[in-house]
């Protein structure tokens, strides 16, 4: 158990800085799906087969892949900035850095967390899953639903792009009047 | 313009006529760059048919600019034409468009006949006919086969038309000795009679083609992938179509009635009983079913022609293999090829060669329209245009 | 269809400037052509093609034609006094004729469906004064061989939207389908030389002793 | 393998995410920062669902498969967003969008 | 109907699928090595020349005119003519080509060199395995390689090589009668001369043709 | 200790043979505690790659037969008797063949991406039931990871697309994932549908409940209901378009794209490119297989002697001769007409098709005489309404139809 | 061993294999050709393809439109100056072990086009030519007879020694330079490196 975590953990944390730290943004995403596959195992591995699987189908098959074509709509693949980082950048790692301190001193200090390991209880079934979310979830579920309608209508109609088609000839459609020069 | 259309085509009869005179030009040579995406098509590309290249401009798929580039295949054949004599020339002909030798050879024969007022006898004029109109046939269903290709059809419809192209190939083997090349007519007649009994070979061969256009039919015509991508694809006005000079079942499937074998009635067409089908759409579907509909008004000519064909000389009298010297003048001769109109200009100045030899290429000049009706279609659109031109390199560049 | 020579009369009532000189052609085919000046070729042309008789609206053809400075010998014959006798004397006047290219158009009319009509356009010489009016803007079909012939007669056409090389790369240089242009020597290996060949080849190998 | 492993591994991977959101200039990147604290966040449900006395109780997953459904919702309208920003400004660069007008 | 079509077209293709199974018609490959499509008779591919008897030496029809290389299109004949006669299967003499080369990396088939011969000596072959990997070597054809029997040309084109052996055969005889009757004539005269030594009449004497067809010079 | 493997071994092949319960039961115990796992992985792992590798090498020599049969030739067979040993020699050639990266290309993602492809697809086979006790991983959610899994592989075809840096890459890549993630909606709703009635996400579960027959001879499979149906039409399609085969064979449009986004790819890599392709062919023909088709149960009562992964592989090649058959027949799809059809043709009748469905489900209370054939008549009119309506409404045009044309004479 | 003896053990069950006529015979039952026509004789190869003649019997019918996946390039047709380059460019975007059958008369030597100003003479001058198919256009038996000539050849090489093909030896180039459009041809209008004139010793007699 300790050292497939290692493993998972040590590749989905080197990912996760080379997604942010990469000059190429098309790595970024790459590595980006990295870290997701790699959180999708460490799911797999604490007994969350559907979340897992979720995982992967929802931000590897769609997330990345709408990064990815951000990346190429916005054209930034092939513009190399003089430099990735903000004017800010030493202002927010430090930050960073001063967060990451936070939880760990608090984590380490948790008396609820030291020391907890895996209770021995059987895993609940999808199906299981599913009567709850059909049962007791099923309002925050259907709103989920609209959620998504709502936040897909807006995203198509936010980058929806008005342009004016080149029309094609059409029987009948005239081209332009006569000129002579 | 109402005469050329001998019915009310759909709304685009007006009294005035239109006038296309100077190509509406939307897009600029600075304007590319940002969004819009550069691709040379060509002159290697799978679509082309040969070495072409189009310079398209697409704004994600959608074609905003598409220049034809030519030359890839530019084989000086009027030069050489020029430094050797006329004679020499009819094997360089059948080179042209390389799938229609023979209307090739009759369009330089015809012409050269015109300049020295040979006259070719009947049944060699029947030949002619017979020999035109097998061409044309091949020349059609090679196409549907390619223009299926260009849609991504997997090759089947191309497998058939070959198949049927092998059977009259088989024809013009036995009759002129070489499957494509054939260089068969001559100045005044045609090289050698038919074999014994090449007509009943080439009747029974009519027949099983007649089947093949019914089968080929049902398998393709009715095809909705093939009906969505080419209907209102690619559509040319009549009146673009004739300033452009388009010729050809090309400009028929716009509606235009203008076939040099009713025109000009040059040989004896004048004496067969066809019809010219004509488009209203003038997209790429029309063009497709009015090839397919000649196939069917040429396996009617051949009937009639393989029915009526006199015996007698091929060749005029008059005319000499060694020693040919037209006098000074110059002629224009044009027919009907499968692509369209070919002619060849020719001046002689009384020397073996001639002076001036000019190839009125048919796929060349139908090209002119292809960035117009390529605008505003995708990219997949462009070369499924492109293939309902009907193009031969060889012709396009010469 | 009337006949050029009614055609031509007419052009002159409707353009008085205009300066027309019919080629007659001696071959079977009868297909006379008529010389425009280009100043008023482009009005000319668009009469054509509007003219209700004619309405050729369909250029056929487009081809270019070089045509090389030559002399022509014209014999007559004249009375001179010769050693104090008048005799008749045959002299010949050697008249220069200066090159000059052409472009000749065959205009037919899909409407009426008669034609051809043959328009000839002259440049003044081979080599500086070399345009001659564009008809592209009348006929779209011509838009390709114009571009054609200035690639391969290096014919100017004043008026062409789009006049570039076509068929030859753009960075040639040399008009190829002139009468006086030189191939390139690329005669290197000619196993069955006789002929033109024959001396080119020799040429070459020649230059490469030499070299 | 205990609880707090899992908690010390989310929470680097949220300095990590924050980090990145911070420091990068590209608004996709800053997305993709934020993407990934709300992974870190996941990860925490997921082990505190685990290591708790009752994993029968769904709460910790459901909260998840939640979260998952509206961070797709997050990345479609944010990366719309940024394309239509780009459209106007021709730059993902944040530090250049500093003008309002239109 | 959407997908009616579809249908159809893949009913057309099922049936040829299944069709080339037991259709001869609908399976149509021809496995070439093995199998041949057979020669039709016209079928052109590169000339050869034809000589009568069983020497290609004496044989040869050629007589060296040159009209083939002058009218060949792409000029890929390259002939040197013999500077004497030389006796020919039948002990006639005739100029023969020393040199006879065609590069069939050039030749077109247009089939114009036959037609242009005045003599029956080229014809077009049906072969077509050329190819080589020697381009220098493989594909320039000499006078070895291109003389072919007439027995082989009566194979390959039986109906046109009929025709002209009969021709070649009836101007022969035309020309032995021809000869003959020269020689008779030139008995005659030498006869009548003798006859009439007396009187001086000028002798015009015919000359009969060295060989059986009369070269085009 | 040896005697007890090799028995081990014989008797896994047989129960593996005669269709016996856990096979691998029979042989682990006989091995020492720390080998099991692995042998137990590369003994599930190892038959599945062989399997498909040897199927995937027919299919290609099958494809390019039966294509040449539909063309009215003979196709490859000259190589070995028949031309069976056609692709070992063309497999032969790839490996042996010059790796081209252009100069141009990302070097490590032009790399990484047929990797990228090749292992989500062999992970898609872990989870399909070949035999009734042939399950490599029987999970829960089975499906689910499918479709996961399914899902990654468009980034890799993205890789691939990208890394190349040629725009015939780069468009064939962007219409390959376009084109993927349309489809993959209609796929994973038709599959829902079973879902819904099988009541579970388990591919050995869903195979379970097709179990039996009707009237004592129509099997059980979902195929054969009226839902069932039209759902497996538009998975097939749907299929269709997810492998990239013809008629949706856009991302490698040679006449529009050259290869798309295989463009820049040679020699063993794009070897291992056309296999993962295949091999995503027959992952995805075995789902539908086993969503409608019934998995591996016999099509007839008293064929059960046959064993149940033969049933299988051959629902599996008769789903694959038809992508052939397709492949051989039509012309390809636009990309605008693609995705319409995707989105404005077979997403709604997908829907619509889930609620049939559902009140297919709700009927089968229906005890009275006639109830079955009133169920398929109000099924049937259901989903044949909303074909008809959404065929009608996916024309361009209302006026796309077959024209007649007139003549001059 | 000669392939007389071979073929003979091989139809007694004896199969003698060393490892380069496995490498061998791999390369030669898979010969994929580019998707590449020029003119005339392009129709033929087509043709050749097609049901009558089906060059699919010899696993050649995977005709690839990327040259990255192609084996052998058949130069069909005339290659003119315009477009030599291409041809060049083409020829090294192909991965070795790559092949060129030259098919027709233009692509050896320009053939009846040879003295036209814009035709090449002979696509030799620029690339390595494995098989050379004269005829105008030749029938698509002979390609297929030039095919099987390739066959030969490919199953004749060996690993090693002087006779060892270009694409095993290192110092052999695998791209060739593309030649430039100059002012009046290309330049240079060969290249000296793979193409020279054979001095002309003509034999007679």
């Amino acid at each position: 158990m300790q050292i497939p975590f290692a493993i998972i953990a040590a590749l989905t944390i080197v990912a996760g800085i080379a997604a942010m730290s990469l000059r190429k943004l098309v790595h970024c995403a790459l590595c980006l799906a990295l870290v997701f596959a790699g959180l999708a195992a460490m799911y797999l591995q604490l007994g969350a087969q559907f979340v897992g699987f979720a995982q992967i189908l929802v931000y590897i098959g769609a997330v990345a892949i709408l990064v990815v074509f951000a990346i190429l709509l916005t054209n930034s693949s092939s513009s190399l900035l003089p430099t990735v980082r903000s004017r800010s950048w030493v202002f927010g790692l430090v930050v960073a850095v001063l967060v990451f301190a936070t939880l760990v001193k608090v984590i380490l200090a948790s008396s609820t967390v030291a020391g907890r390991s895996l209770p021995e209880n059987p895993l609940p079934t999808v199906k299981d899953l599913g009567t709850q979310m059909m049962t007791y979830y099923i309002l925050p579920l259907e709103v989920m639903g609209l959620l998504l309608t709502a936040a897909t209508i807006g995203a198509v109609i936010i980058a929806m792009q008005e342009k004016k088609p080149v029309e094609p000839l059409k029987p009948g459609s005239a081209g332009a009047p006569p000129t002579h020069p | 313009m109402s005469e050329l259309l001998e019915a009310p085509a759909a709304g685009s009869v007006t009294a005035a006529p239109r006038n296309y005179e100077i190509l509406p030009k939307p897009t600029d040579d600075g304007e590319v760059g940002g969004d819009l995406l550069e691709v040379a098509m060509g002159p290697h590309h799978p679509s082309t048919h040969g070495v072409f290249r189009m310079d398209v401009v697409l704004d994600g798929e959608q074609v905003v600019k598409l220049k034809p580039v030519f030359g890839y295949l530019h084989r000086n054949h009027e030069k050489i034409a020029e430094n050797t004599t006329y004679l020499a020339s009819m094997p360089y002909t059948d080179r042209l468009d390389y799938l229609c030798s023979m209307t090739n050879n009759w369009a330089y024969a015809l012409s050269v006949e015109r300049l020295t007022g040979l006259q070719p006898p009947e049944r060699a004029e029947y030949i002619r006919v017979i020999t035109a109109e097998l061409t044309r046939l091949v020349n059609h269903t090679c196409l549907v086969g390619f223009l299926l290709q260009d849609m991504g059809a997997l090759g089947t419809p191309l497998m058939y038309a070959f198949r049927e192209r092998e059977i009259i190939l088989d024809l013009f083997e036995s009759l002129t000795g070489s499957r494509m090349m054939c260089n068969y007519m001559r100045f005044g007649g045609c090289r050698v009679d038919l074999p014994v009994g090449w007509l009943d070979q080439a009747r029974s061969a009519l027949d099983g083609y007649e089947e093949f256009l019914e089968t080929f039919q049902k398998f393709l015509t009715e095809n909705e992938i093939l009906v969505a991508r080419s209907q209102g694809i690619g559509v040319l006005p009549p009146e673009l179509a004739i300033s452009a000079s388009i010729t050809g079942p090309m400009l028929r499937a716009s509606g235009v009635n203008y076939d040099l074998r009713k025109v000009d009635k040059y040989g004896i067409y004048d004496r067969f009983d066809f019809r010219v089908p004509l488009g209203d759409h003038g997209d790429v579907y029309d063009r497709y079913m009015i090839r397919v509909l000649e196939m069917q008004e040429s396996v009617k000519i051949l009937r009639q022609a393989l029915r009526d064909i006199p015996g007698g000389p091929i060749v005029d009298p008059k005319a000499k293999i060694r020693g040919f010297r037209p006098k000074a003048g110059e002629a224009y001769g044009r027919i009907e090829c499968p692509k369209g109109e070919l002619g060849f200009y020719l001046i002689s100045d009384g020397s073996p060669n001639p002076y001036r030899y000019r190839v009125r290429p048919p796929s060349l000049i139908n090209l002119t329209v292809l960035e117009d009706m390529c605008l505003g279609q995708t990219v997949a659109d462009a070369v499924i245009i492109l293939g309902s031109v009907d193009i031969v390199l060889g012709e396009v560049d010469r | 269809m009337e006949t050029l020579d009614q055609i031509k009369s007419r052009i002159e009532g409707a353009f008085p400037g205009a300066a027309l000189q019919i080629i007659p052609n001696e071959s079977a085919a009868q297909q006379p052509s008529l010389v425009v000046d280009n100043a008023s070729a482009f009005a000319v042309a668009r009469w054509l093609r509007d003219d209700p008789a004619l309405r050729l609206d369909y250029c056929s053809n487009v081809s270019g034609v070089d045509w090389l400075p030559a002399e022509t010998t014209t014999k007559t014959k004249v009375k001179k006094l010769v050693n104090g006798v008048e005799q008749e004397v045959e002299e010949v006047t050697k008249t220069a004729r200066p090159g000059y290219l052409e472009a000749v158009y065959h205009l037919y009319s899909m409407s009426l469906k008669h034609g051809p009509v043959i328009l000839r356009l002259r440049t003044l010489d081979r080599a500086e004064q070399n345009q001659v009016p564009s008809l592209t803007p009348l006929w779209r079909g011509a838009e390709f061989q114009e571009r054609e012939i200035y690639d391969l007669f290096g014919i100017r056409f004043d008026g062409h939207p789009d006049l570039r090389r076509i068929l030859m790369w753009d960075g040639f240089v040399d008009h190829p389908m002139r009468k006086d242009y030189v191939e390139p020597d690329d005669y290197d290996y000619e196993p069955t030389p006789h002929d033109e060949v024959l001396e080119k080849a020799q040429k070459h190998q020649g230059t490469e002793v030499s070299a | 393998m205990q609880l707090h492993h899992y908690l010390i591994f989310s929470a680097l991977l949220f300095a990590v995410g924050l980090a990145g959101a911070l420091t990068r200039r590209n608004g996709i990147l800053v997305l993709v920062g934020i993407e990934l604290m709300l992974n870190a966040a996941n990860l925490n449900f997921i082990a505190f669902w685990r290591f708790s006395a009752d994993p029968q109780a769904m709460q910790g997953i459901l909260f998840v498969l939640f979260s998952i459904a509206i961070a797709a919702a997050e990345a479609a309208v944010g990366l719309a967003l940024i394309i239509s920003i780009y459209r106007h400004y021709k730059t993902t660069n944040l530090e250049e969008m500093n003008s309002l007008q239109g | 109907m959407l997908g009616e079509g579809i249908i159809k077209g893949m009913a057309e293709t099922a049936r040829n699928f299944f069709g080339s199974y037991h259709d001869a018609d609908r399976m149509t490959t021809v496995q070439f090595p093995e199998d041949r499509i057979p020669a039709k008779e016209n079928a052109r591919n590169f000339p050869f020349l034809v000589f009568d008897g069983e020497d290609p030496a004496k044989g040869l029809r050629c007589v060296a005119c040159q009209i083939c290389e002058k009218e060949c299109p792409p000029k890929c004949i390259y002939i040197v003519k013999d500077t004497v006669k030389k006796p020919d299967y039948i002990g006639k003499l005739q100029f023969q080509p020393r040199v006879f080369d065609i590069d069939v990396s050039v030749c077109m088939s247009c089939q114009i060199c036959v037609e242009v011969c005045p003599f029956e000596a080229i014809k077009m072959d049906t072969d077509y395995e050329f190819g080589t990997a020697d381009r220098f070597g493989g594909l320039l054809l000499n006078k070895q390689r291109l003389a072919k029997p007439n027995t082989y040309y009566r194979k390959i084109h039986a109906t046109e090589a009929a025709e002209v052996d009969e021709r070649l055969a009836a101007e022969k005889a035309k020309a032995e009668a021809k000869a003959k009757a020269d020689a008779e004539a030139k008995a005659r005269a030498a006869a009548t001369a003798a006859a009439a030594k007396a009187t001086p009449t000028p002798v015009v004497s015919p000359t009969a043709p060295a060989i059986a067809p009369a070269p085009a010079k | 200790m040896i005697a007890d493997v090799l028995n081990g071994i014989l008797l896994m092949l047989w129960r593996v043979v005669s269709d016996q319960p856990a096979p691998l039961a029979a042989l682990l115990p006989a091995l020492p505690e720390a080998l099991r796992p692995v042998v137990s992985a590369v003994l599930c792992v190892s038959p599945i790659i062989g399997v498909f590798a040897t199927l995937f090498a027919l299919t290609t020599l099958m494809e390019r037969k039966g294509l040449g049969r539909i063309q009215n030739r003979l196709g490859p067979n000259r190589v070995g008797p028949f031309g069976i040993l056609q692709p070992a020699a063309d497999g032969l050639k790839m490996l042996t063949k010059e790796d081209i990266i252009p100069r141009s290309a990302d070097k490590l993602v032009h790399f990484l991406a047929p990797v990228a492809l090749a292992v989500p697809t062999l992970l898609a086979y872990a989870v399909l039931p070949y035999g009734r006790n042939l399950v490599p991983l029987d999970l829960d959610a089975g499906l689910l990871f499918f479709f996961a899994v399914g899902a990654s592989t468009e980034l890799a075809i993205f890789m691939a697309g990208w890394s190349s840096h040629n725009k015939y890459s780069l468009l064939g890549a962007m219409r390959a994932i376009a084109q993927m993630i349309s489809y993959e909606i209609p796929l994973i709703l038709s599959a829902v549908t079973v879902v819904m009635i099988a009541g579970s996400l388990s591919p050995a579960h869903i195979v379970a409940r097709q179990d039996g027959f009707i009237w004592g001879w129509v099997p059980h499979w979902y195929v054969l209901t009226p839902w069932g149906f039209v759902g497996f039409l538009i998975f097939t399609t749907a299929s269709l378009a997810e492998s990239n085969r013809s008629p949706f064979d856009l991302p490698e449009a040679e006449s529009e794209l050259i290869a798309g986004h295989l463009t820049e790819y040679s020699g063993f890599k794009y070897a291992l490119f056309f296999l993962a392709e295949y091999l995503g062919m027959f992952a995805i023909s075995g789902l539908g297989v086993t969503l409608f088709l019934g998995g591996w149960q016999a099509p007839l009562p008293g064929l059960d002697w046959v064993p149940s992964y033969l049933w299988f592989f051959s629902k599996l090649i008769l789903m694959v001769f038809i992508f052939i058959w397709i492949r051989g027949t039509v012309p390809r799809l636009r990309v605008d007409q693609l995705l319409n059809l995707a989105w404005k043709f077979l997403l709604p009748l997908a829907l619509i098709n889930l609620f049939t469905a559902a009140i297919w489900h709700f009927t089968a209370v229906w005890q009275f005489p006639g109830a079955l054939l009133l169920r398929w008549l109000l099924s049937a009119v259901m989903i044949g309404g909303a074909y008809v309506v959404l065929g009608r409404a996916l024309s361009p045009r209302k006026k796309v139809s077959l024209r007649t044309y007139r003549y001059a004479t | 061993m000669d392939e007389g003896l071979r073929s003979e053990l091989s139809k007694q069950g004896v199969f003698t294999t060393k490892l380069t006529d496995l490498y061998n015979w791999g390369r030669k039952n898979s010969v994929w050709p580019l998707q590449f026509g020029l003119a005339c004789c392009a129709i033929e190869m087509i043709a050749t393809t097609m049901a009558r003649y089906d060059l699919a019997r010899f696993g050649a019918e995977v005709f690839r439109p990327s040259p990255r996946q192609a084996d052998l390039m058949i130069v069909a047709g005339t290659v003119t100056k315009k477009m030599a380059p291409q041809v060049v460019r083409l020829y090294n975007q192909m991965p070795e072990p790559k092949y060129v059958i030259a098919m027709g008369a233009c692509a050896i030597s320009g053939g009846p086009f040879k003295q036209g100003y814009n035709v090449l003479k002979g696509i030799d001058r620029f690339i390595p030519v494995d098989v050379h198919i004269p005829g105008c256009p030749p029938r698509p038996e002979a390609l297929i007879h030039a095919f099987m000539l390739l066959q030969k050849k490919i199953y004749a090489q060996t690993f090693t020694g002087a006779a060892r093909p270009r694409f095993l030896d290192p110092a052999a180039p695998s791209e060739f330079p593309v030649p430039a459009f100059g002012e009046h041809d290309l330049v240079p209008p060969s290249n000296p490196a793979i193409w020279r004139a054979p001095k002309f010793d003509r034999e007679e007699g």
